[in-house]
């Protein structure tokens, strides 16, 4: 006999579909089948099972093999690298649960690191803008509830959050959306014909790098002043066609991803698409969102945030928090050569820093606690694998509308496997020993 | 459990009617007790002031718009971090501290309990997550219920026993303490960029005014016999003028009676009401109205209140009124951040600077303390700074001295800028009242701890009660030779014990004490409609599941405190 | 004026913050004294000693001191951070936050200076005789105070983001600089005798911007208003005039809104 | 000389991407679904090269070898697009304009066909340019 768990949590996106219906075997110990995740959330599911899977923690030797150790041998090694360390950068934490990341800030204190999460290359300069500027958003809920405008700007959701337009954001049918997505138009700003923009009601097809310039031209053209002829490769007249759109909604949300976070401009892109959010308040209601990627990069910036103070980039060198994406920042800090060790937990840096990034990394001490193998794993001199969280234990996760989901546990790991947390405990116990306190 | 006896001090206690008498206070087995062994640590508490443990009753200190602020304002921490200290993790922040800050600064202080007073049901995971990591006091939070889908959807046909059947549900999946109201209706009017500005303003859609919907949920309140009672944040708040409608609200718990076994008297709890007391029809002829309000206030038994006082520096505004946060930065032009919540509330959050410079600043600065130096009955008026939005909760040593002081508001009266104004829109300047300490107590402790329904566990030295205690560095008996004694006593307490255990020395945090989660589980006769309707909502309205919603577990209430009702009577 | 020289010996190896190495912490302290004062090395706190020789005592009073900061600090942060009078000369190139939050006094990097320089400046002079970094004069994240006061003068190029949230003062680059000028300022000037690159002005609410060389790129929230003649560092000139951030909310002074002002040099 | 093209690369999500990395960054299909380049079909042309050949892709910052392909969310010409992973990331601008966040999007590149050097795996690429021995 077979089980079906219901109301299984998705730890793949930010989207966090929390409706996924997952078969296991009889004795909880193998997961067969994976019922309403998107393809990538049903391989994330069914790759857990894979037979070829690192169950041990290696240390890499110097002919480039793999040497199996204990998970004792991996927290002292792990120990000892931030005891030593003068600046160890502690960088991921966004695809592992809030109770991880805890344990995870108290040995950044002890060891007083930098910490940062993989909203250092995805929505890092989102929150520099909401500092700058603030957020007028909402929950997901009221999207599907009541939104008859949606704006992508710079995202890409049939490719990168599959389940998003049909749960939330084009097609379902909420309380005041009766018609689903005929109650809604929706407006894509992207460089590419994206197979988002191919659903697009208008599609602008933006000069890479302009977004700031075309997000400008659009406050201009809410109060009616003046234009060039053409803004970011788009005539005026279109323009002023989807700033009428935008303004004649009842309730409007622009969603937007790394398009406009990484491309020129960065933090001020969102700034001024934040400005425009503001400015169409004073003739509708609007929001707009953060199409956040890992899907608990967000509830680390929340815990980060109340043990901390700062969503992400935070130095703890001083014995006190401090915050400067440009000086605290991860990309920052390896480029320009400021760390000594690396500690890499739920994330890829390996794969998703630029390689001048990554190439210090491979010249420290360095620790990568990943269920897979990955460039990051491949480059650091202990790689510890963990049961995969979301799917072999659970814990909370917050989706990318800040709410909290607690995740589920589906199948047991592999025996003798640890979780995220069971080994940071390892670590900050054994750290506790090494630094004298309490 | 170590045993204590706290010898000499001068001890307030209005549960006892204690007025300063130099007594001994016992301490056992984490309660008050009539008297201790030899072997009991003796606390000499000689020249020293003694009271019960601190009750905020209304404060913004853990969740998802708490967090907001703190991850939207990194200027507000800048050189102000502090590194890790003995037991002390570190902490940061001046109007949004950290969670480990903020409960390191209430102990301090001398407070042992505080309310978080606006939950979003849906985030109620976060802000237990909050709680948990929130040292040493004693915490409940407010779920808000002013502009939910269901209790509107009710109470539009008057269903007072299906509006209580899901207060109940909602109270147990969000581990909540109480029944919270914010601007009822102008949120949800808000999702549509509305607003309700009086309680006859209908509610878009929904076809229901909010006289209509605080009136219903003071019955559902006391037809469950719930501690509190509903917490309301009326509509209009904060405009010149609005006093009128806070009037109009106060009105709507007119022969009302308080129905519980926690002892409450109140009805209704009027919070933050120096913002609610205005009058005047612009910012240019903007007045006080701290004596209307507090009038009606003084003859009306069954409504308590709190202050909500300006204490003239930078800060973050953050509330469950959207609307009003729209509006405020409209004004000011600093950074807004809002979310709308779907089927239950919104919050809105935008920093804003009380400078004395600014005659406005300076009137709600005098109206705040007009209302706690107008009110007749102590125990029916507590101090608050509705932190963060009129001042920080750290302020509170700053308050007391000015009500404990004519000297000091006068001080402050003549350092203002439009002194002229603040006197002729005020009578702050003709008030020569000064608070006593056993008021103080009455204001900060019996009487917040009477209003929530833990006036049996908390709030009063009696034996038998919850042993938290605050000795503080100050000499009833001698005559206070600067205000800013005053300040400086209330700012750091000689000793602290939470529920018998010794959490602050000297100004120092040297334990962490016994940390609870205080929230109240009402059991009430089986209710299929109501199950019903919120199956649907979440099957057809809510963008997660039914089965993911609750606040379940170690992780999110690791020490959890249930005051439990029967409702199953009726 | 009594000068204290300090000369870095032993190189970090990681970065060295010196954030006591400033007129205002020196004032009144012997050489010996300097010597003792804590500078970090990531976590590590270790003295000035470690690092610098010091010698020279410094003047009674902050305005008395200078400090002449010699060898290689190139990877030194904070030199003459919240500086408030005296005198300061870094001889060769720093790292970040040089003179950041200062409010007087003179501070000259005769090489050059990376991001954050004069962060949230208030008062004082700071000049850099090789090229600044990015967030020349700008506000600190989420502050929306930036720049207020003072005069910034950068002889080679700048980075991106000056001035960004300026509400006052003067920013002069005589060089080239990169995108982003004095986003979301509301007061001030900025003067750029080089090329600029694009987003210039965005989000401004008030404040000027002159530019002798090229702009790749103009806002479409400026909007063309003529020609006109300015003396600007003694050079008149025809200048192209625009006002903007069309897009962006403005002050209204006697019934008229006032516009921030852009001129290109024709 | 060899023929070469200049566009403005840029990098993000696909779909293949993601069912990528969830099934394994060691195994060849990683390779499949990132080590590539999409370039719109005049931007082939112009570089004279076939559909699906290898192409060396070279920017200020590196140099990475992918597979062209035609674009399969064009038309988009003269812009080309590589899934973010490593290949991606060996020639972005790691430019953060003092941000902390790269310029993974807009980065200058020289396209020029090489159809005998091979597409490295997705964790070989990375430990070869950081010179750490491939085990």
């Amino acid at each position: 006999m077979t089980k079906t768990i219901t109301d299984v949590i998705c730890p793949f996106c930010g989207t966090l579909c929390d409706d996924i219906e997952v078969v296991v075997s009889d004795d909880g110990k193998q997961l067969l089948e994976v019922y309403n995740a998107c393809v990538i959330g049903s391989e994330k599911f069914l790759h857990s099972q894979a037979k070829d899977r690192v169950t041990k923690p290696r240390m890499r030797q110097d002919d480039g093999t793999w040497k199996d150790v204990s998970y004792d041998e991996a927290a002292d090694y792990t120990a000892q690298m931030l005891a030593k360390a003068k600046k160890p950068l502690m960088y991921g934490w966004s695809s592992t649960n809030c109770e991880a990341q805890s344990v995870g800030n108290e040995i950044a204190e002890i060891s007083r690191a930098c910490c940062d999460n993989t909203a250092a290359v995805c929505h890092g300069t989102t929150l520099i803008a909401v500092q700058d500027i603030g957020l007028p958003t909402c929950t997901l809920g009221e999207v599907k509830n009541r939104a008859d405008r949606i704006i992508f700007w710079g995202c890409n959701p049939a490719h990168a959050h599959p389940r998003h337009m049909s749960r939330y954001s084009i097609f379902p049918r909420g309380f005041f959306t009766g018609k689903g997505q005929m109650s809604r138009k929706m407006i894509v700003i992207d460089p590419r014909v994206t197979d988002t923009a191919k659903m697009a009601d208008v599609h602008l097809q933006i000069e890479q790098g302009k977004d700031y310039e075309l997000l400008n031209a659009l406050r201009v053209a809410f109060k009616g002043e003046w234009l060039p002829d053409v803004v970011a490769g788009i005539p005026k007249e279109k323009i002023r066609e989807a700033a009428d759109m935008m303004k004649s909604g009842r309730f409007g949300i622009i969603f937007f991803g790394m398009g406009v976070t990484q491309s020129l401009s960065k933090n001020h892109n969102i700034d001024i698409a934040i400005a425009v959010t503001k400015d169409l308040n004073e003739y509708t209601k609007f929001s707009i969102m953060p199409m956040r990627g890992h899907y608990n990069v967000t509830g680390s910036g929340e815990v980060f945030a109340w043990q901390f103070g700062f969503p992400y980039s935070i130095d703890l060198t001083r014995g006190f928090a401090r915050y400067n994406p440009g000086d605290t920042s991860s990309i920052d800090l390896l480029v320009r050569g400021e760390v000594d060790a690396m500690f890499t937990i739920g994330s890829d840096p390996g794969a998703h820093f630029p390689i001048s990034a990554v190439k210090p990394i491979a010249n420290m001490p360095s620790v990568c606690i990943d269920p897979h193998l990955t460039p990051t794993s491949g480059v650091s001199k202990l790689h510890v694998p963990v049961a995969f969280n979301g799917v072999e234990t659970g814990g909370n996760c917050y989706r990318m509308d800040n709410v909290p989901i607690d995740c589920r546990k589906v199948v047991e790991p592999p025996a003798g496997m640890l979780t995220d947390e069971q080994f940071l405990v390892m670590v900050r116990d054994r750290l506790k020993k090494l630094k004298g306190a309490a | 459990m170590s045993e204590y006896i706290i010898k000499n001090g001068s001890v307030f206690d209005p549960v006892q009617g204690i007025k300063g008498d130099k007594k001994d206070i016992a301490i056992k087995d984490g309660k008050i007790a009539d008297k201790v062994s030899s072997a009991a640590k003796v606390i000499d508490a000689s020249g020293k002031t003694v009271m019960a443990g601190a009750v905020e009753i209304h404060a913004h200190i853990a969740g998802p718009k708490v967090n907001l602020g703190r991850i939207y304002r990194p200027e507000d921490k800048l050189f102000s971090c502090t590194p890790t200290k003995g037991m002390e993790r570190m902490g940061g922040g001046a109007s949004i501290p950290t969670t480990f800050k903020t409960g390191y600064e209430y102990a301090k202080m001398g407070y042992t309990t505080a309310m978080e007073a606006a939950m979003p049901p849906m985030f109620a995971k976060h802000v237990h997550e909050e709680i948990r990591d929130t040292p040493i006091i004693d915490e409940g939070a407010f779920p808000v219920f002013g502009n939910n889908w269901f209790v509107l959807e009710y109470l539009k046909n008057h269903e007072i026993e299906n509006t209580a059947a899901y207060i109940a549900w909602l109270l147990r999946v969000t581990k909540g303490y109480a029944v919270k109201v914010v601007n009822p209706g102008g949120t949800e009017a808000w999702a549509w960029g509305l607003n309700c500005l009086s309680v006859n303003d209908p509610v878009p859609y929904f076809d229901i005014t909010p006289a209509e919907i605080v009136k219903g949920l003071i019955e559902a309140n006391e037809y469950l016999g719930l501690p509190h009672s509903v917490h309301i944040h009326p509509n209009n708040l904060g405009n010149p003028g609005c006093y009128e409608t806070t009037l109009d609200t106060l009105r709507l718990a007119e022969g009302m009676k308080a129905k519980n076994k926690f002892g409450r008297e109140s009805v209704m709890h009027l919070t933050h009401t120096q913002f609610h007391s205005y009058k005047g029809t612009n910012w240019g002829d903007f007045e006080s109205g701290a004596k209307e309000i507090t009038d009606y206030v003084n003859q009306n038994k069954n409504i308590t209140i709190d202050t909500g006082n300006v204490t003239l520096d930078e800060t973050t505004t953050m509330t469950a009124d959207g609307p009003f946060e729209h509006h405020l930065t409209g004004l000011n032009h600093l950074k807004w951040a809002n979310c709308d919540v779907e089927l239950e509330t919104c919050a809105g959050v935008v920093p804003y600077i009380y400078s004395p410079n600014i005659s406005v600043c300076a009137i709600q600065w005098a109206i705040g303390l007009e209302i706690p130096l107008m009110m007749k009955d102590p125990m029916r008026c507590y101090i608050t700074t509705d932190h963060p939005n009129a001042g920080p909760f750290t302020r509170y040593p700053r308050v007391i001295k000015w009500l404990m002081s004519k000297k000091a508001r006068d001080t402050q009266i003549n350092a203002f800028k439009h002194k002229d104004k603040v006197l002729s829109q005020t009578s702050i300047g003709s008030l020569d009242k000064e608070l006593s300490l056993y008021e103080l107590a009455q204001m900060t402790r019996a009487g917040p701890a009477k209003t929530l329904g833990l006036g049996h566990m908390c709030g009063g030295l009696k034996p038998g009660m919850d042993a938290d205690v605050a000795v503080y560095n100050f000499n009833p008996d001698k005559p206070v030779a600067n205000p800013d004694d005053i300040e400086t006593a209330f700012s750091r307490c000689a000793h602290v014990f939470k529920s018998g255990v010794e959490v602050v020395k000297h100004g120092e945090i040297v334990g962490t004490g016994h940390k609870r989660t205080l929230w109240v589980n009402v059991k009430v006769n089986d209710n299929p409609q109501v199950m019903r309707d919120i199956n649907e909502k979440f099957i057809k309205y809510y963008s997660m599941t039914q089965a993911n919603y609750e606040a379940l577990g170690h992780h999110f209430v690791p020490n959890p405190y249930a005051l439990e009702v029967d409702a199953t009577h009726v | 004026m009594e000068t204290v020289t300090i000369t870095m010996k032993n190189p970090p190896a990681l970065y060295l913050e010196a954030d006591n190495v400033t007129p205002d912490v020196f004032a009144g302290k012997t050489a010996a004294q300097i010597a003792e004062l804590h500078v970090h090395e990531g976590n590590t706190t270790s003295t000035l000693g470690k690092y610098f020789e010091v010698s020279g005592n410094a003047g009674a009073t902050v305005a008395d001191t200078k400090i002449v900061v010699k060898g290689d600090v190139k990877k030194v942060k904070y030199l003459g951070m919240k500086m408030s009078a005296g005198e300061m000369v870094i001889e060769g190139s720093a790292d970040q936050y040089v003179g950041a939050w200062m409010t007087g006094g003179k501070l000259l990097a005769k090489g050059n200076v990376e991001a954050f320089a004069a962060t949230a400046m208030r008062g004082g002079e700071l000049i850099v005789e090789g090229n600044a970094g990015n967030y020349l004069g700008a506000a600190y994240r989420g502050d929306w105070r930036g720049m207020s006061s003072g005069k910034i003068l950068v002889k080679g190029n700048a980075g991106s983001d000056i001035g960004m949230y300026m509400t006052g003062g003067e920013i002069v680059v005589n060089g080239n600089v990169d995108v982003h000028v004095m986003t979301h300022a509301e007061g001030g000037k900025t003067v750029i005798k080089g090329n600029t690159k694009s987003k210039l002005g965005g989000q401004l609410v008030d404040g000027t911007i002159i530019v002798f060389g090229n702009i790749e790129t103009m806002m479409p929230g400026y909007k063309p208003n003529g020609e006109v003649e300015l003396e600007v560092d003694g050079v008149k000139a025809l200048f192209s005039h625009y006002i903007g951030d069309m897009g962006e909310r403005h002050k209204k002074k006697k019934g008229a809104i006032v516009y921030g002002n852009l001129y290109k040099k024709i | 000389m060899t023929k070469n093209i200049t566009l403005n690369l840029i990098s993000g999500r696909t779909i293949q991407q993601g069912v990528a990395i969830e099934s394994g960054k060691e195994k060849p299909s990683y390779r499949t679904a990132c080590g590539i380049i999409e370039m719109d079909n005049a931007d082939l042309k112009a570089l004279g090269a076939w559909k699906n050949t290898n192409v060396r892709v070279t920017s200020d910052h590196g140099s990475v070898i992918v597979k062209a392909i035609e674009a399969t969310q064009g038309p988009h010409p003269g812009v080309a697009f590589i899934p973010m992973g490593p290949w991606a990331n060996s020639i972005v601008d790691p430019n953060t304009y003092s941000t902390g966040m790269p310029t993974f999007k807009g980065t200058p590149v020289k396209i020029e066909v090489t159809i005998n050097e091979p597409i490295l795996l997705g964790i070989e690429l990375v430990q070869i340019q950081c010179g750490v021995k491939v085990g």
